[in-house]
């Protein structure tokens, strides 16, 4: 009797986990789309996520990030799950469907909750804490009952919201989805924004769109607005529109760089009252740009009507060059715009788009995988150190008339790590692959323990580090601020960008492609792979260096925990992310990996677990990289039966 | 400059004179040490017994994280950055289990059921660990360029190091001590700690168990298989996602397993970011060994558990070297650089070398 | 068969070997082989499979270092030296499975295979010397000229990795000319090809001997190539040499048949065929 | 071209908005902060809260918490608004979170930073700024030095409430010599600025009061294996070791020592990086008759400062600042209540150079730590812990079953007959 019982419902259970494993059924898809929202949001919960965001406002007195945050992977999943399934089913159930995975997606925590009560998991879990259950029931801590509908309500909201932005209009769909992301970046980031239009707007005009550097409702309204209207604008107003605004910002640079030189201070009029400096270093080049890029855009469009094929080609042609002088233009006065403590983070940015043009070379270029480019950069660093410091350590400190400055040292700095880095490839010059990988990554570990020996200490400072290092002079200058120093490494950046362009397309780069592509088959091509290994490892030491030169004269100080491991892998992995052997990846991904923590303050918190989670998205769906390379783009556009992620041209060898 | 690098035989002067100075040395520093005068910190027979119990000791649980290594490697030819971390999930989550286990009192009450449950469950979360990275971040890599897998597994090793982080809090946290791990007996003499007995008898027992598994059992075979030609495997009716998911969760179980047995021989340091210097030595010891074989990474753990323990007191002491302890992993990576250089398919290791590295 | 092969005096041949032993652990890949390919001439090895005839190739191009004996080209001893010697003093050579460096284009390709005659530094390189973009222009001129000459015209800018695979096999042998050899090693040059490819090819090879007289030696199991083709046989047969000669006198060999018999009747076939035929 | 038009008048109109600020009269050497009516009072800290010394960071940024909770919030009817920077625990971190707090000219204060090569490379920028700095756990000696020829880089404006290693040594030093009797000593240090700092002024100072250093070795962040170095200290069998360093390398020596031949009547020295309410536990028996140096934290008000962390953070401190960090907080908001002047628009006016005089005239600050004066000579410029309210404890049975913080075993100026 009961076995029959038994056997019914083990029957019905049976049936029930087909449906639900079934991944042809919806009901598998609404189900797991719910799980892992529910999940996520779980995890964003325990790992304190939930709790730092909320102490950022996106929208002043009205949306903490945290808020925002909450609702996303429901509302994500929502929205991917209609996505699959509106083709089979109706409006009616895919809604219903959006509603049932925003209730599922509560779960999860609703149980956490629960268990709360009885247990206190808080010993183990230190963010299951009153922050959190303040967030996760809408300030109904005490009366969890309400707090928990409130969840549920307001999660199925979500998912059903998500679903129907799914099922709106395209164009409408994406201009909400612009103007939300407008409005949330800006929310985000509206320190920086608020440090660059401090340098031109009055405290008091700003104060009406930010207040202490968080989003005011009405701008986020205004901001949310404009991104919808952006997208309903046409491209060449949108593009013009843009272009205005980098034009208003190379003034609005130049203004402030003559500002900074007291000596042609007096040569620009400046007002006290902020009103003539808006008018003629913004709002002036700003129309001048819009306007004359409309009439760039629109112009050319007419005299082109009756071949309407080229009508693209030739159109931009102007565009173009003109885009171009004002990006090298903007490049010049960049620390002017943003002022210095963003300058300090270009700086930061720049030490490492020096140091991934250099490893590129040995990675990118000749495949030679380097852990341990550290190395070279901790050379630069200390060999400025020793030369130029005027405290007890420094090598010329006591000597009188003798005179070792900054660019006395810049060449030694790069012969030295040029040094070290053939020394260091010598014995490693027969190993490939993985073997080379760890080899390099036990070179750098050494050189980071030698920096903090006891052993060397007596020359290089050990623990206590080294300090009392010059900043550069220049013609009377000294280049002490993050502004000036910025143009050291623009121009270090741009020789060393020749010199690996150059190199590249000689001889020396297709020997090194060469070996990246095929070791044995190099060799028999008549190429010493041995000594061209070793270039690749001496020049790719080079940069780095230089790089540890300026960063050491940047800080003013050195200490051995500036040189870890890290530091190899935020290099190797910036290549990797802006896209292997494209040197204006490495400017994205320095910007993206080295930048975007820098500005984005509470992150800080979780800048490594976001760091780990973005390269382990990038690798799964964009392995080639933000910026592939021309090389790797052409693939991905001309050939389409090759399997993606197949054989790109890091590591085609093994 | 080429004239000089004309061909291969700077290299390999370099090399042999590489040789020639790091064997003097060695032995320079050795005799240095051992014929100091014995009121000017001479240590003892007994004294350097302990240093090498100790270092094998240490080398054991290198070893059982370095099979992790080893096995991912052999069949993926992948390494794993990520599996200290897995050692640290399971550490560190496992320290909360004991912590209670001793509150209650039945850690110390019935130490020889608690800790195998400790090893059990450690083994578990790791290994759960182990599985969703496969799944999630690392299955669909599999044909993608060996420095994709690799990047991605750095990026897995700081995601899992910060959700730890997260969810458990920054600070420190200790194992509980067990009774009967305190003291030491007699052998011959010579007194060994039980705590060291202990984890070199478990270590031994878990290696053991994972030789058998992989010689003896189907699955094992099946294991091999794979990383023979996983094409070949695959026309021979083998599920390779389900071996490759199994060889991550054995990794995972052992570097779990690790954890505890570490945890209990060394309570403290508990944290989130425990696993990366072992994670690292790890990887040293399956390379030492020969990676991709499993008696290899066993011999490398313990080989480098001992070379560390005894290199900076024998070596470095005796060239007068201030601070020597500091430069251990100096030591320590410089043979890993020396073994490449001069061994590269690792003391026993060679299956892979030649054909694949 | 047109020309009577040229065998005779030392020193008339361009490649031989004394003695030559390779082995592998406990296999001898080459056992104590004596050979000598005469200058000019169009030569073939042949062998049932794991002869050794690749690894021939391989210790001759210094991919491998020989055990024993000497291999001498051109009058010089070749012991002991690395691939990029051997080919600098003019041995040239191509793959049995194709090795293109596939994510470079095709003129790349060949420009790395020139390698043997640049001389521009990447000091000049970095500062851009009119000696460098000279010698890079020429470069790529003459390997543009190559490029139309094994007839891939046009194709200069694709990736090596998306032409197909005839075009591949040209690309590879017009890499190996780029080093003006004296000597080339043609590894399977018609493997996977069908007849009418693989005529053109034996055309394409013939042309290589006449028209820039580069001796040519080819590993090859199409017996038809090789018995129309060759003006010097040498069979192998677990890396010793067991029979060397004209095309005629090989196929006549009751060693050679013997080796073939024994391994099969996919290879007794083929050389019953090309003996029908001839 | 109406949309055009339309923008322009928008931007027109955002001009118009902009209203011409009105010129304060402020006559501080280093300028004033206006604060207008509803705007908060802005402090700023700059610790490390991400990587591997994270923990420093999450401690010290307790201590800020709850002194600004003990405030209510408020100050002089304004709220305190919190700048969170991390300075990771490095030069160039310290240099870019310098220069972001900076940047804010609403900043009044900055309480930060956790390591010493932090400090040295903010320190120019914090002083330029004309902000002021007070350290919770910096405790390098050069950085209150303004003598160059020593290596001194104190700039204006710095100052701390964490003991300067020249008190913290000299005392362990004594307390090891004179109340121990120790004649020899070994030292480790962890490669940190602050324990190789701290290890050479006790060794220095030890060697000076008649002792003899046998050994001064160091170990690595993340070893756990310890037995190497302590085998080698057993050979110079020293009757103290002194081991500065944090948690967990400091449990390790502790608790690997018992293991160790010739080293059982070593006694063994810790200083504050350990003087952690976990210690004791996580260090197991080894740790009992242990000695730490420390800040004189003790009583109802230090055990109340324990029970609202576990009421509002959870757990105990992860490390031994905290109470540093309350004590530096305190200070600064003491410092802006005194020095702040209210405007006629109901806001208020707090000069920079003002508020720097304020703090470097502390006096008798009744803090957690003990009681603070600031000082003004060199070396001690801006050392507002004095010394004297440094204790050296002793760690018993009853600190391993959970009591903390632990018996006050000697403190300078006791009688040593005592």
């Amino acid at each position: 009797m009961t076995s029959i019982a038994a056997k019914n419902q083990q029957g019905q259970v049976q049936s029930l986990w087909k449906l639900i494993s079934d991944e042809s059924q919806p009901y598998h898809h609404i189900l797991r789309m719910g799980f892992l929202a529910g999940i996520t949001l779980l995890f964003l919960g325990l790992i304190g996520m939930l709790e730092a965001f909320n102490e950022r406002e996106v929208i002043r007195d009205v949306v903490t990030l945290a808020q925002f945050v909450l609702f996303v992977p429901t509302f994500a999943a929502a929205y991917m799950a209609a996505q699959r399934i509106r083709e089979e089913q109706s409006i009616g159930m895919v809604l219903v469907a959006a509603t049932i995975i925003g209730l599922l997606s509560a779960i999860p925590t609703i149980v956490i909750l629960l268990i709360n009560t009885q247990v206190n998991i808080r010993d183990m879990f230190v963010h299951v804490n009153r922050d959190w259950l303040e967030i996760i029931t809408f300030d109904n801590r005490n009366q969890l009952g309400l707090g928990i509908g409130l969840l549920l309500g307001s999660l199925g909201l979500a998912g059903l919201l998500g679903a129907v932005l799914q099922n709106l209009p395209q164009k409408i769909r994406r201009s909400v989805i612009f103007g939300l992301s407008l409005m949330l970046v800006i929310g985000v980031m509206s320190e920086t924004v608020g440090l660059i239009m401090q340098e031109i707007f009055t405290d008091d005009f700003l104060d009406n769109f930010f207040k202490r550097d968080t989003l005011l409702l009405n701008s986020a309204i205004g901001l949310f607005v404009f991104g919808v209207a952006l997208i309903w604008v046409p491209d060449k107003v949108r593009r013009s529109f843009v272009f205005g605004l980098v034009v208003a910002m190379v003034a609005l640079g130049l203004r402030n760089l003559l500002l900074a030189i007291d000596s042609l201070t007096s040569i620009i009029p400046t007002s006290e009252e902020g009103f003539l400096d808006v008018f003629l270093y913004f709002l002036l080049p700003f129309v001048a740009g819009f306007a004359g890029r409309l009439y760039l855009e629109y112009g050319s469009r007419d005299s082109n009507k009756a071949k309407t094929d080229t009508k693209a080609t030739t159109s931009t042609g102007r565009p173009i060059r003109v885009d171009l002088i004002v990006s090298i233009a903007i490049l010049l006065v960049a620390p002017w715009i943003v002022g210095r403590a963003l300058s300090d983070v270009m700086v930061t940015i720049g030490i490492f788009v020096l140091m991934g043009i250099g490893l590129n070379v040995a990675v990118g270029l000749a495949g030679l995988l380097d852990l341990g480019y550290v190395t070279n950069y901790a050379v630069g660093a200390y060999v400025l150190a020793v030369m130029t410091s005027t405290g007890p350590l420094g090598l010329f400190n006591s000597q009188e008339g003798v005179i070792v400055n900054f660019w006395m040292v810049i060449p030694v700095a790069l012969l030295a790590a040029m040094l070290a880095g053939f020394v260091f490839a010598v014995p490693v010059l027969k190993m490939r692959g993985d073997y080379l990988a760890i080899a390099t990554l036990g070179f750098g570990e050494i050189i980071g323990r030698l920096a903090v020996s006891d052993a060397l200490a007596p020359i290089i400072g050990g623990a206590q580090g080294m300090s009392f290092i010059p900043k550069p002079e220049l013609l009377g200058f000294t280049l002490k601020d993050p502004e000036q120093l910025y143009y050291i490494i623009l121009v270090a950046c741009a020789i060393t960008l020749i010199v690996s362009i150059r190199l590249n397309n000689s001889r020396t780069g297709r020997q090194w492609m060469a070996i990246r592509e095929d070791e044995d088959v190099a060799s028999a091509m008549g190429i010493n792979v041995a000594q061209a290994k070793l270039l690749a490892f001496t020049i790719s030491a080079a940069t780095g260096g230089v790089a540890g030169a300026i960063f050491a004269a940047k800080v003013g100080t050195v200490f051995p925990n500036s040189f870890s491991v890290i530091v190899s892998i935020n290099v190797l992995s910036l290549i990797i992310v802006g896209g292997m052997g494209s040197n204006p990846g490495i400017v994205v991904g320095a910007i993206v990996l080295i930048g975007l923590p820098e500005l984005l303050r509470e992150f800080s918190d979780f800048r490594w677990l976001m760091y780990g989670a973005l390269l382990i998205w990038m690798m799964n769906n964009r392995p080639d990289g933000l910026w592939p390379s021309q090389v790797r783009r052409r693939e991905l556009i001309g050939d389409d039966s090759s399997p993606p992620a197949d054989e790109s041209p890091m590591m085609a060898s093994e | 400059m080429s004239r000089y690098l004309d061909d291969f035989s700077l290299v390999d002067f370099t090399i042999n004179a590489l040789r020639v100075v790091i064997i003097v040395l060695v032995f320079w520093g050795a005799f240095n040490t051992l014929t100091l005068p014995a009121d000017a910190g001479r240590i003892t027979g007994e004294q350097w017994f302990d240093l090498f119990v100790a270092g094998l000791t240490q080398g054991s649980i290198y070893a059982l994280i370095a099979l992790g290594y080893t096995l991912v490697y052999g069949i993926l030819l992948m390494i794993n950055f990520a599996h200290g971390e897995i050692f640290m999930a399971g550490a560190f989550t496992t320290v909360f289990l004991a912590t209670w286990m001793d509150k209650i009192g039945f850690l110390n009450g019935y130490p020889f059921v608690a800790i195998p449950l400790l090893i059990i469950f450690s083994g578990f979360i790791s290994m759960i660990i182990a599985v969703l990275l496969e799944r999630i971040a690392y299955r669909p890599l599999r044909g993608a360029p060996r420095l994709v897998p690799l990047i991605t597994a750095i990026g897995a090793s700081f995601f899992l190091q910060y959700t730890f982080r997260g969810l458990y809090g920054s600070g420190f946290k200790s194992y509980p001590t067990v009774d009967i791990l305190k003291g030491s007996v007699a052998i011959s003499g010579f007194s060994i700690p039980i705590a060291r007995i202990f984890v070199f008898v478990s270590a031994l027992v878990l290696m053991g168990g994972l030789y058998w598994l992989v010689e003896r059992t189907k699955i094992g075979k099946a294991m091999r298989a794979v990383s023979e030609d996983k094409e070949v495997a695959r026309l021979m009716g083998i599920d390779i996602n389900f071996v490759i998911m199994f060889t991550f969760a054995l990794g995972g179980l052992l570097a779990g397993a690790a954890g505890v047995i570490n945890g209990l021989y060394r309570p403290q340091g508990v944290n989130f970011f425990m696993g990366f210097r072992p994670g690292i030595k790890a990887f040293t010891a399956a390379v030492l060994g020969g990676i991709g074989s499993v008696p290899g990474a066993m011999l490398g753990g313990l080989f480098l558990g001992v070379i560390e323990a005894i290199g900076p007191n024998l070596v470095m002491t005796g060239l007068g070297i201030p601070g020597p302890n500091q430069l251990q992993d100096v030591i320590a990576f410089t043979m890993l650089v020396l073994v490449l250089i001069f061994r590269p398919q690792g003391i026993i290791g060679e299956r892979l070398t030649e054909k694949k590295a | 068969m047109t020309d009577k092969p040229k065998v005779g005096a030392e020193n008339e041949a361009i490649l031989m070997s004394h003695g030559m032993t390779k082995r592998f652990g406990g296999l001898l890949a080459v056992d104590t082989l004596d050979f000598q390919i005469p200058r000019g001439s169009i030569s073939s090895i042949i062998g049932p499979n794991g002869a050794g005839k690749t690894t021939f190739f391989n210790c001759v191009t210094g991919f491998y270092q020989i055990d024993e004996g000497d291999i001498i080209f051109d009058g010089q001893r070749m012991n002991g030296k690395t691939p990029d010697q051997i080919t600098r003093s003019g041995i040239a050579r191509t793959f049995q499975n194709i090795r293109l460096f596939n994510n470079m284009t095709a003129i790349e390709n060949i420009m790395v295979g020139q390698e043997a005659h640049l001389k521009s530094s990447w000091i000049g390189a970095i500062f851009g010397s009119p000696f460098t973009r000279q010698e890079n222009a020429e470069s790529e001129v003459r390997a543009r000229e190559l490029l139309s000459y094994v007839g891939l015209a046009g194709k200069g800018d694709l990736l090596a990795r998306n032409l197909p695979y005839g075009d591949q096999r040209r690309l590879e042998i017009a890499r190996a000319l780029a080093s003006k050899p004296k000597l080339i090693l043609l590894d399977e040059p018609t493997a996977g090809m069908n007849p009418r490819e693989t005529a053109q090819t034996t055309e394409f090879i013939r042309g290589l001997r006449d028209d820039l007289d580069i001796t040519v030696v080819l590993i090859e199991h199409d017996m038809r190539v090789v018995m129309g083709i060759s003006e010097h046989i040498t069979v192998l047969d677990y890396g010793r040499k067991i029979a060397e000669g004209l095309p005629q006198e090989i196929q006549n060999n009751p060693d050679v048949i013997e080796a073939y018999l024994g391994r099969g009747a996919a290879s007794k076939s083929k050389i019953e065929v090309s003996r029908v035929e001839d | 071209m109406k949309r055009f038009l339309f923008v322009l008048a928008l931007l027109a109109l955002m001009v118009g908005i902009a209203t011409p600020v009105l010129a304060q009269e402020c006559d501080d050497a280093l300028g004033c902060v206006e604060i207008g009516e509803d705007d908060p009072i802005v402090i700023a800290s700059m610790l490390t809260t991400s990587g591997a010394t994270s923990f420093l960071g999450a401690d010290s940024e307790g201590g800020i918490e709850l002194a600004i909770a003990g405030w209510d919030g408020e100050l002089l009817g304004h709220e305190i608004e919190w700048v969170k920077e991390d300075s990771l625990c490095s030069a160039e971190g310290g240099q870019t979170a310098a220069q972001r707090v900076a940047a804010d000219e609403s900043v009044l204060g900055v309480v930060g930073t956790n390591c010493s090569s932090a400090a040295a490379a903010a320190l120019p920028i914090i002083s330029e700024a004309g902000l002021v700095l007070i350290s919770p756990s910096n405790t390098a000696p050069t950085l209150t030095n303004d003598d160059t020829e020593a290596g001194g880089v104190y700039q204006p404006g710095y100052f701390r409430t964490a003991h300067n290693d020249l008190f913290q040594g000299a005392i362990a030093a004594q307390f090891a010599y004179d109340v121990l009797g120790a004649r020899s000593l070994a030292t480790i240090h962890d490669g940190s600025p602050y324990a190789d700092g701290l290890q050479d002024v006790m060794a220095t100072t030890f060697a000076e009061l008649g002792g003899e250093v046998v050994f001064q070795g160091a170990v690595n962040v993340g070893d756990t294996e310890m037995g190497a170095i302590l085998t080698q200290i057993a050979s110079d069998s020293p009757d103290v070791i002194y081991f500065p360093i944090f948690e967990p390398e400091s449990n390790f020596i502790a608790a690997q020592s018992l293991d160790i031949d010739g080293l059982e009547n070593t006694i063994l020295m810790g200083a504050d990086g350990s003087f952690v309410d976990s210690f004791p536990e996580n260090t197991g028996d080894a740790a009992v008759g242990m000695y730490l140096s420390g800040p004189l934290v003790a009583g109802e008000a230090y055990d109340a400062f324990l029970e609202l962390w576990d009421e509002e953070i959870g757990g105990v401190p992860p490390s031994g600042f905290h109470a540093h960090a309350f004590d530096a907080t305190n200070i600064l908001l003491d410092a802006i209540e005194a020095v702040a002047v209210e405007t006629d628009d109901g806001g208020l006016s707090i000069g920079r150079q003002a508020l720097r005089d304020a703090i470097a005239a502390t006096t008798d600050f009744e803090g957690l730590t003990g009681t603070l004066t600031c000082q003004t000579e060199a070396p001690f410029i801006g050392d507002c812990a004095t010394g004297e309210a440094l204790a050296v404890f002793e760690i018993t049975q009853a600190e391993l079953d959970g009591n903390w913080p632990p018996p006050v075993a000697w403190q300078p100026g006791m009688d040593m007959d005592e």
